[in-house]
């Protein structure tokens, strides 16, 4: 045994004296948002237990959309009371981080849910079941039954549906709450986690094109799990460096404060290839989320086998908490190590924008277009990441909370666009369709010129924030990159308005299906917020870069 | 402050994009006369701005300045200065020719049943005032993000016009017809989009040194001059020239100059005639106005490191633009690469850093407007007669119209700047102005008109002179009287302005020398200046002063 | 009196405007309101005139200012006129010539349907001619320069049905627009040596450039005389341009327009008497076209093309006479109006005789028309003894005094410049005797043509102006001899020396005639003896070579349109596929890119592990390695 | 023995979790390879808990076994799902999205 061993003060839970314990002290109020996202998840299962088959859709949306609306206004009081700025802290035992970035994102987050909650809620699309009357929406009616199977045609002539998808929603949407904010990095891997799995799961729930949907969902898992145990494996070296799981501790060993006091970390700090190979390994399982090239491969596969809503509410959702890790991890973990992940990053942010930009230009699909089209998103946020100012952050965040309701609003119309089969997402379907449908073609158009970042549209601003916070952290060369990369992508962007417009429409085209309601208010908000983004940003700009500071 | 003056002239055709959009799918003529009289009020206010405008005041007149976007230092700041005015004036004139031009042009892609939702009269029109809107403003922008970003949305309506309204006159049928279409159009876009998204990582940048060396990052075109001027900004020379080359690459290709030229001919080729007009007098006039606004009036010096390559290609545009329109079959491609060789020019003027240089070329963007929108216009309307852009096809059409035709000559002498019509004189002003700071450059340039007789003539020669062979040609009809109505007051104007441009340098002229002041330059003296250069201050040539009497 | 010259142009720019513009109604009564207003200019001309007689020599130059016309900087054109002796000759000439040439236009274009808008292009070209002469600044005398050719333009390619007169047209534009180049840029040269281009500050102190500018202005103005002047190496569109209806060719393709030139270099004179090898240039520009339009003169079978030599080689005489400095000036004008009194009767003459035969034009199918048109035949034949240097008439008395001015140059010089201007006179009398017998004397070859003329002599409205212009042809030299008195009258603008010839004045003027003499012998045992074959025969090479201008096209065709055409194309070509290729290059290789970039998305979760794993591998790899360096 | 040891052990662990999911077809194996990383990764912390002394590796450790079984949950309901409706486990075989 050694030394440390032999020292007989080796505290184990076992030989942990009562006497220690101290109630844990939590702050209900600042954590209120998670708290009622999470508590909404629960009692929808609940729901989904008691309820009768036929209530269980209005419950869900009302519980749904009650528990996300009153989350978001959680998360203003907390913002209109400080919490976002001069009374940022660390609640929780110092696991979760209450400040101006989490916020900000838990805000944008739980709209983001908000919308895709409606977007979930479409019952217009599909035909309905014939001996039902019941309205259907795009998810699987009795998700375990095999594709072509009896199962599956029974359950469809019944026209079940699976609810399940709002509390699954709920959960994620409560995990990605935490994940940005998450300040250790035990609640970083389990907010990962919560919010990974119900998407997994929401993966597999197409009710068209099952065997796709289930293929999405197998990838996205056995990947998924691989990603994390990196993440995992980690954050199990960084401990080893430091002793400790939380960001401040981690960064004030990193910043050499700590050493002198402990023989121990004077031993584990010796050597800084634990530190070093731990942070390589956490941020690659943030990389993965955030789908940056070369951990990208997932996004276009998933992207296109999910149902349609669950693919934009992850394409946004997700994106924004996992900059959001990405951002604290650097910024309050690693910053003393910024001379060593900053050339890294630039590599992969190049090659994120440049990949994304240039694979997009021969997709045939829609949804694969547009999973490229945020890979090469991706990039562009990692050049505001490593411009490591507090210009930097505040741009990511503006970009985040654009770009995700333009994505939202994109996924939103592909959803509109049906033949025989479902969704009609080959691109040679979409030929004329500006002839059709001039009204959805106009409002894709938009989407698509914000994306490529035309000014005007959110996408614009986004992307000039970014790229001005890179080019004063010294980044100059990253935004010709980008630029270049913005050409490229504009390429495919403007093939796609092409083809609605000037191609001409084919006989065995889609048709443009009528949404309800919910559908047409989560495109309006889309185009809504692209368009408010575009002209008159000033206002979000100041709220993004009043929450550009960590709380450490 | 003051009547917004600027904004308004700006948002009434905006304003009225919408309303004509709006406008019910049965009433397709409604549409037509609401653009045609938005664009005419729109024209009244341009010049309501031509006479508020006071040429001896300050530099930028009927100034507004809002903040926009504070965060990226982003102002909403107008003001014209001469230049700025008369092209501002430009515009708004030529819109209502044009809408006049187009007036069925957008019938042909109609359904044939009035629909709700797909009516492309209405849109065609929005657009066109959508256009003129953002166009207008740019002129009058002087904080570089705003232009910046009208230089940018404008592509969006002018890529909707050329894809979605081109011209029918297709030889090798519809379908091929429409692909060459809606490939002009993406190229259009995609080269303007790359040259703006180059431009994007310079005003970025332009955006970073402000905010160094200003201690807040600002677009103001008069802060960064009056900066510059108390020494409170000095650009390192590298940066500057970086930045001037991402600024320019973006007018270069907007222009455009040689080698970034081969979407012009595309899309002129491919567009109506009265959207072609639009792209190449209005739209891209944005581009060589830019230059002298932007890149001379924010990086001097590097615009000076740069002239001689800039001259250079601007001679090769000249003669290449020149060389091309001669072996051109087709007409409208033919004009497209004149204008490529008349924006040669102009980019000569600008860069020669001469009065004359710069003026003839402030001139020469209005003159070329107005010169090849009669020309175009005329053979757009010739075109929709007979349905062939190819100039083979046609022959002899004098005889059989002769109206049309001579209209068509006098756009063709404008283009090959005959004296008399306006285009010789900015022509003439921006070779002596290049001449008298580059002798060989100037030399080259003026070899230019030679090669503009030739293919204007040639063109002139084979469509409209000979037999009447062809029987599609022999049932040509002359020109209607709206055709007549859009085409005679173009050629009023040519005439006017070439025998008094005097209305318009005396505009001008205060903003060129601002803009000398900008670059630091002065006029080369002559090498004998003679003390006064106007005839009455002489005496008749006396019989004895001869000199070599002997 | 000085506020009137701006009417002088405006009178027939008001004609050219309202005919134009004016449309059907004007069909029937258009072509008179042309003549009217072309008259009214001669009056108004002529008013000037004798006004201008009346003042003392130093006072008879007037001015008017109109208004500012291109103000930038330093560079200030004005529209303003200057009337003064130079400028008055050319505007009686023109007003003159051309009001006679309007009636005659009248008559000949009777059964024309579109002759208000022949009438129109007139007006606009005595508009743009008077302009030319009387303005007061090169810029100006440039509109008017470019204006006359446009006026040429029109009036080549009146008949525009034919293509033939189209291209003849084009080329006409063209060769100018070379010339006008050279225009272009003697007024950037002026601007840049003096800082200005107007006519008096420019020449009252050219003295003060160096000779080497002044000899680059002077050669560059050079240059744009030779295009207008139809001066060797820019002649070659003189002759197609005859392709004009034969009031054209008599107007503007002889009398006056192709006149321009010599004013140009007589204007000019401060200039090229400072800067003596671009008046070296101007002498041999002179000679070598005076030889060369009579060579081709010679061999022309087509009356209008071999008065169309013939118009190169007397404009040849001029240019080679302004050369010679202030010994030439007043000889080379003097001669540049009779010419243009005998030239535009001797046109007409060709007019009138194409009118009586089918506008057939080939002499060779002509003879013995004396008989048929007398009128013609006389004013044909006086305008014919002028050219020829007849003794007493017009032509006689200013081409001796070139020729003499031509010995007086001094030096070797001078006795080959003598020489080759007697030589010119000898072939002038050749060709023009030739052109007489072919075409009033012998067998009448156009008997028994499939489609036989009915020679007859033309309407009154023709013949008028053939017979005043006959009286010019007769007198006005005698006239302008009688006390040197048109030498006096321009020596205020053009200075004149008197040169002092080698050989004394009788024994040149005995030389002359005795040329003339041998030349019309010539003639007369070729064409006269002998009959005349309709068709032309074989004939010696330089024969063969002079038919077809000496070549000149066909050296065009080779040094310059040729190339120009390959060049042409192969730009074409190169925009095609090289700078636009690419382009399409560049974006077919993203594609190519992509296309294989997107291959390694092969579907199998295992491949998108290994990314994964590789990529984890590379960061904790990049990472270390970073701490390292 | 020095608990490092046990950290290089894990270390061992995990890279053989990690090859094996590059290797294994199977979709099952390939995920108990997912969890034998994870395993790994709970050795190391109780490794490094034990050599820093404190108990936040240990707690961690319970946290991921938690999370691991939850894990199983949804990924064999994934697994399964798919077997059923392909007759096969093979992740190989779920390639129809590709490019």
């Amino acid at each position: 045994m050694s030394a440390v061993a032999t020292a007989g003060a080796v505290p184990s839970l076992w030989t942990l004296g009562a006497e220690e314990l101290q109630a844990p002290k939590i702050e209900y109020g600042q954590l209120s948002p998670t708290i009622i996202v999470l508590g909404a998840a629960v009692i929808g299962i609940v729901l989904e237990a008691f309820l009768p088959r036929k209530l269980r859709y209005g419950a869900q949306l009302v519980l749904s959309a009650l528990g996300l609306t009153s989350a978001f206004a959680a998360v203003l009081a907390l913002a209109l009371t400080g919490h976002g700025s001069s009374k940022a802290a660390v609640a929780g035992m110092g696991a979760i981080a209450v400040d101006g970035p989490a916020l900000f994102l838990q805000g944008t987050i739980l709209l983001v849910g908000l919308v895709s909650v409606f977007v979930f809620a479409e019952r217009r699309l599909e035909p309905r079941a014939h001996a039902a009357r019941s309205l259907v929406d795009s998810f699987a009616a009795q998700p375990a039954s095999v594709p072509g199977g009896e199962g599956e045609r029974e359950a469809t002539k019944a026209g079940w549906t699976t609810t399940e998808v709002y509390p699954l929603l709920l959960f994620a949407v409560g995990g990605m709450l935490i994940f940005p904010a998450a300040n250790d990095l035990l609640t970083l891997f389990i907010a990962l986690e919560v919010f990974s799995l119900p998407l997994y799961l929401l993966c597999a729930l197409a009710r068209r094109r099952r065997l796709l949907s289930q293929e999405a969902a197998v990838k996205y898992f056995l990947l998924g799990a691989f990603s994390s145990a990196f993440l995992l494996f980690g954050a199990a070296l960084l401990y080893g460096y430091a002793g400790t799981f939380g960001y401040s501790g981690i960064a004030r060993v990193v910043a050499n404060a700590d050493r002198a006091t402990s023989t121990v970390l004077a031993e584990t700090t010796g050597s800084d290839a634990l530190l070093l190979i731990g942070g390589a390994m956490v941020i690659m399982g943030l990389l993965f989320k955030v789908g940056a090239v070369p951990f990208h491969m997932w996004t276009p596969d998933v992207y296109q086998g999910a149902p349609t809503p669950v693919t934009g509410f992850m394409a946004a959702a997700t994106k924004v908490a996992a900059f959001g890790a990405l951002l604290r991890l650097l910024y309050v973990v690693l910053p003393g190590l910024r001379w060593d992940w900053r050339p890294v990053m630039w590599g992969v942010a190049i090659l994120t924008m440049l990949a994304g930009a240039v694979v997009a230009i021969t997709q045939t699909d829609i949804k694969r277009l547009l999973a490229y089209s945020s890979i090469a998103h991706a990039g562009f946020l990692l050049a505001g990441v490593i411009a490591t100012s507090r210009d930097g952050v505040s741009s990511v965040l503006f970009y985040l909370g654009a770009y995700s309701f333009v994505t939202l609003g994109a996924f939103a119309v592909v959803t509109l666009v049906r033949d025989a089969g479902g969704e009609a997402t080959h691109l040679s379907k979409w030929a004329g369709l500006g002839r059709r449908s001039p009204l959805l073609a106009g409002v894709f158009a938009i989407f698509l010129l914000a994306f490529a970042g035309i000014p005007l549209t959110s996408g614009f601003s986004g992307k000039f924030a970014v790229f001005k916070a890179a080019a004063e952290g010294g980044a100059g060369a990253l935004v010709v990159v980008g630029v270049i990369a913005s050409a490229i992508a504009a390429f495919f962007y403007i093939r796609v308005i092409v083809l609605m417009f000037f191609s001409e429409p084919r006989a065995d085209g889609p048709t443009v299906a009528v949404p309800s309601v919910w559908t047409t208010s989560a495109i309006t908000i889309g185009v809504l917020v692209t368009v408010v983004l575009g002209v008159a940003p000033q206002y979000f700009l100041d709220l993004a870069s009043q929450a550009g500071v960590f709380v450490r | 402050m003051s009547f917004p003056l600027l904004t308004v002239t700006a948002a009434l055709p905006a304003v009225g994009a919408i309303a004509t959009a709006a406008v019910p799918a049965a009433k397709k003529s409604a549409a037509k006369w609401l653009a045609l009289t938005v664009s005419t009020a729109t024209l009244a206010l341009a010049v309501a701005v031509l006479v508020r405008f006071d040429p001896g005041g300050a530099r930028y007149q009927l100034t507004e300045s809002r903040p926009w976007i504070k965060d990226f230092g982003v102002r909403y700041e107008v003001g014209v200065d001469g230049i700025a005015a008369v092209l501002i004036a430009l515009t708004a004139l030529l819109v209502p020719f044009i809408i006049g031009a187009a007036w069925h042009d957008a019938d042909e892609v109609e359904p044939s049943r009035p629909n709700r939702r797909w009516r492309p009269t209405q849109g065609f029109f929005a657009l066109m005032l959508a256009v003129e809107a953002m166009v207008i403003l740019s002129f009058a922008a002087t904080d570089v993000f705003l232009f910046y970003i009208l230089f940018e949305a404008m592509l969006i309506p002018m890529y909707f016009l050329i894809g979605g309204f081109g011209d029918r006159a297709h030889a090798a049928g519809e379908e091929e017809g429409a692909k060459q279409r809606s490939y002009a159009a993406v190229k259009f876009l995609l080269y303007n989009l790359v040259g703006g998204l180059i431009m994007l990582a310079a005003v970025v940048g332009l955006f970073v040194v402000t905010s160094d060396q200003l201690g807040e990052g600002t677009f103001s075109l008069q802060q960064i001059t009056e900066a510059r001027a108390d020494g409170g900004f000095q650009l390192d020379t590298n940066i500057e020239r970086l930045l001037f080359l991402g600024f320019f690459f973006a007018f270069a290709v907007k222009a455009p100059l040689w080698p970034l030229h081969t979407w012009l001919p595309n899309a002129m080729g491919e567009s109506t005639a009265p959207v072609a007009v639009l792209i190449t007098a209005v739209v891209d006039k944005v581009g060589t106005f830019a230059m002298l606004r932007f890149c001379l009036g924010l990086f001097p010096e590097a615009s000076e490191w740069a002239t001689p390559v800039v001259i250079a290609l601007a001679l090769v545009s000249i003669l290449y633009g020149a060389l091309l329109a001669v072996g051109q079959r087709d007409m409208k491609r033919l004009i497209a690469y004149a204008s490529i060789s008349h924006f040669g020019f102009i980019i000569l003027g600008i860069f020669a850093m001469t009065s004359q240089g710069q003026s003839g070329a402030t001139l020469y963007m209005v003159f070329h407007g107005v010169s090849t929108a009669a020309l175009m216009l005329v053979a757009g309307f010739l075109i929709s007669r007979r349905g062939s852009r190819l100039i083979a096809d046609y022959g002899g059409v004098q005889k059989v119209a002769p109206v049309l035709a001579g209209t068509f000559l006098i756009g063709g002498l404008a283009t090959l700047s005959l004296p008399g019509l306006a285009p010789f004189i900015s022509e003439f002003l921006v070779l002596v102005g290049t001449f008298s700071r580059y002798p060989v450059a100037g030399i080259v340039a003026t070899s230019g008109i030679v090669l503009a007789a030739l293919y204007v003539l040639l063109m002139y020669q084979r469509t409209m002179t000979g037999p009447v062979e062809k029987p599609e040609v022999r049932a040509i009809p002359d020109l209607r009287v709206r055709e007549l109505a859009v085409v005679a007051p173009l050629i009023a104007l040519l005439i006017f302005f070439g025998v008094y441009p005097k209305s318009l340098t005396d505009i001008v002229n205060p903003a060129v020398e601002h803009t000398m002041s900008d670059v630091q330059k002065k006029d080369p003296k002559p090498d004998h200046p003679v003390a006064d250069k106007r005839w009455f201050d002489y005496k008749p040539v006396d019989d004895h002063a001869g000199g070599d009497h002997k | 009196m000085e506020s009137l010259i701006g009417l002088l142009v405006g009178f027939p720019l008001l004609g050219a405007a309202v005919l134009l513009c004016g449309g059907k109604r004007l069909e029937k009564t258009g072509h008179w309101l042309g003549v009217v207003l072309a008259g009214a200019s001669f009056v108004l001309g002529a008013v000037l005139f004798f006004d201008m007689l009346g003042k003392s020599a130093d006072e008879r130059a007037l001015h008017q200012h109109l208004f500012s016309w291109v103000p930038v900087e330093s560079f200030q054109a004005d529209v303003a006129f200057q009337l003064d002796q130079l400028a008055m000759t050319f505007v009686l000439l023109i007003t003159g010539v051309g009001t006679l040439i309007h009636i005659y236009s009248v008559g000949y274009m009777e059964h024309d349907e579109r002759r208000r808008r022949f009438f129109g292009y007139l007006n606009l070209f005595l508009a743009a001619m008077l302009l030319l002469v009387l303005a007061d600044n090169y810029l100006l005398l440039y509109v008017g320069w470019e204006g006359v050719g446009l006026a040429s333009y029109l009036l080549i390619g009146f008949w525009q049905h034919k293509p033939s007169a189209a291209v003849a047209a084009k080329k006409a534009f063209l060769v100018n627009r070379v010339g006008d180049a050279g225009l272009a840029i003697a007024i950037f040269l002026m601007f840049t040596t003096f800082g200005s281009f107007a006519f008096a500050p420019v020449l009252s102190n050219a003295t003060e450039a160096g000779e080497g500018k002044l000899t680059a202005i002077g050669l560059m103005l050079l240059l744009a005389a030779c295009g207008k002047s139809a001066q060797v190496p820019l002649q070659s569109w003189l002759g197609d341009a005859m392709e004009g209806p034969t009031p054209v060719s008599a107007l503007i393709h002889a009398a006056t327009m192709v006149t321009a030139g010599v004013y140009l270099i007589t204007r000019s004179g401060a200039i090229f008497n400072a800067a003596p090898d671009a008046q070296t240039v101007v002498v041999v520009v002179g000679a070598v076209t005076l030889l060369y339009g009579a060579i081709v003169g010679c061999a022309k079978d087509d009356i209008k093309k071999a008065l169309a030599g013939s118009t190169m080689s007397q404009i040849g005489y001029m240019v080679l006479a302004a050369g010679l400095g202030p010994i030439g000036y007043a000889f080379a004008i003097m001669h540049l109006v009779t010419h243009g009194f005998f030239k535009a009767g001797l046109f007409l003459g060709a007019g009138s005789v194409m009118h009586g035969m089918n506008d057939e034009v080939d002499m060779r199918r002509y003879g013995g028309l004396r008989k048929y048109m007398p009128v013609t035949f006389v004013t044909f034949g006086l305008g014919y003894l002028a050219i020829i240097g007849f003794p007493g008439l017009s032509g006689f008395f200013s081409k001796d005094q070139i020729i003499e001015a031509a010995f007086a140059k001094g030096g070797t010089q001078g006795w080959i410049l003598g020489a080759v201007t007697l030589l010119g006179a000898a072939i002038t009398a050749y060709y023009m005797t030739r052109v007489m017998l072919m075409t009033f004397f012998g067998e009448e070859r156009w008997r028994g043509q499939a489609n036989e003329p009915h020679p007859h002599e033309s309407p009154k409205s023709m013949t008028i102006p053939m017979i005043v212009l006959a009286f010019g042809s007769v007198f006005a030299g005698g006239l302008f001899k009688i006390g040197e008195s048109f030498v006096h009258w321009l020596e205020p603008v053009t200075q004149f020396e008197h040169g002092h010839s080698p050989l004394s004045a009788p024994v040149v003027t005995g030389a002359t005639v005795v040329t003339m003499l041998i030349g019309v012998g010539a003639a007369w045992l070729q064409y006269g003896r002998r009959p005349v074959p309709a068709e032309a025969p074989r004939g010696s090479l330089l024969t063969r070579a002079a038919r077809r201008d000496l070549l000149q096209d066909d050296l065009n065709h080779v040094a310059l349109v040729l190339p120009g055409e390959y060049l042409t194309r192969g730009l074409v070509y190169v925009d095609n596929k090289v700078v636009d290729g690419a382009v399409n290059g560049t974006a077919a290789a993203f594609g190519g890119l992509s296309g294989r970039t997107r291959r390694l998305q092969n579907g199998f979760v295992r491949s998108y592990a290994v990314s994964m794993f590789g990529g984890a591998a590379i960061l904790v790899a990049a990472t270390l390695l970073m701490r390292a360096v | 023995m020095s608990p490092v040891n046990y950290v290089y052990l894990a270390a061992l662990l995990f890279t053989i979790g990690a090859v094996g999911v590059l290797i294994r077809r199977n979709a099952i194996v390939v995920f108990m390879c997912v969890e034998l990383m994870l395993n790994a990764a709970n050795l190391t912390l109780v490794a490094f808990s034990r050599i820093h002394g404190n108990l936040d590796g240990q707690i961690m450790a319970f946290f991921v076994m938690v999370v691991a079984a939850a894990e199983v949950v949804v990924g064999l309901a994934i697994i399964v799902m798919l077997y059923r409706s392909r007759h096969s486990a093979s992740v190989d075989d779920a390639s129809l999205m590709k490019l």
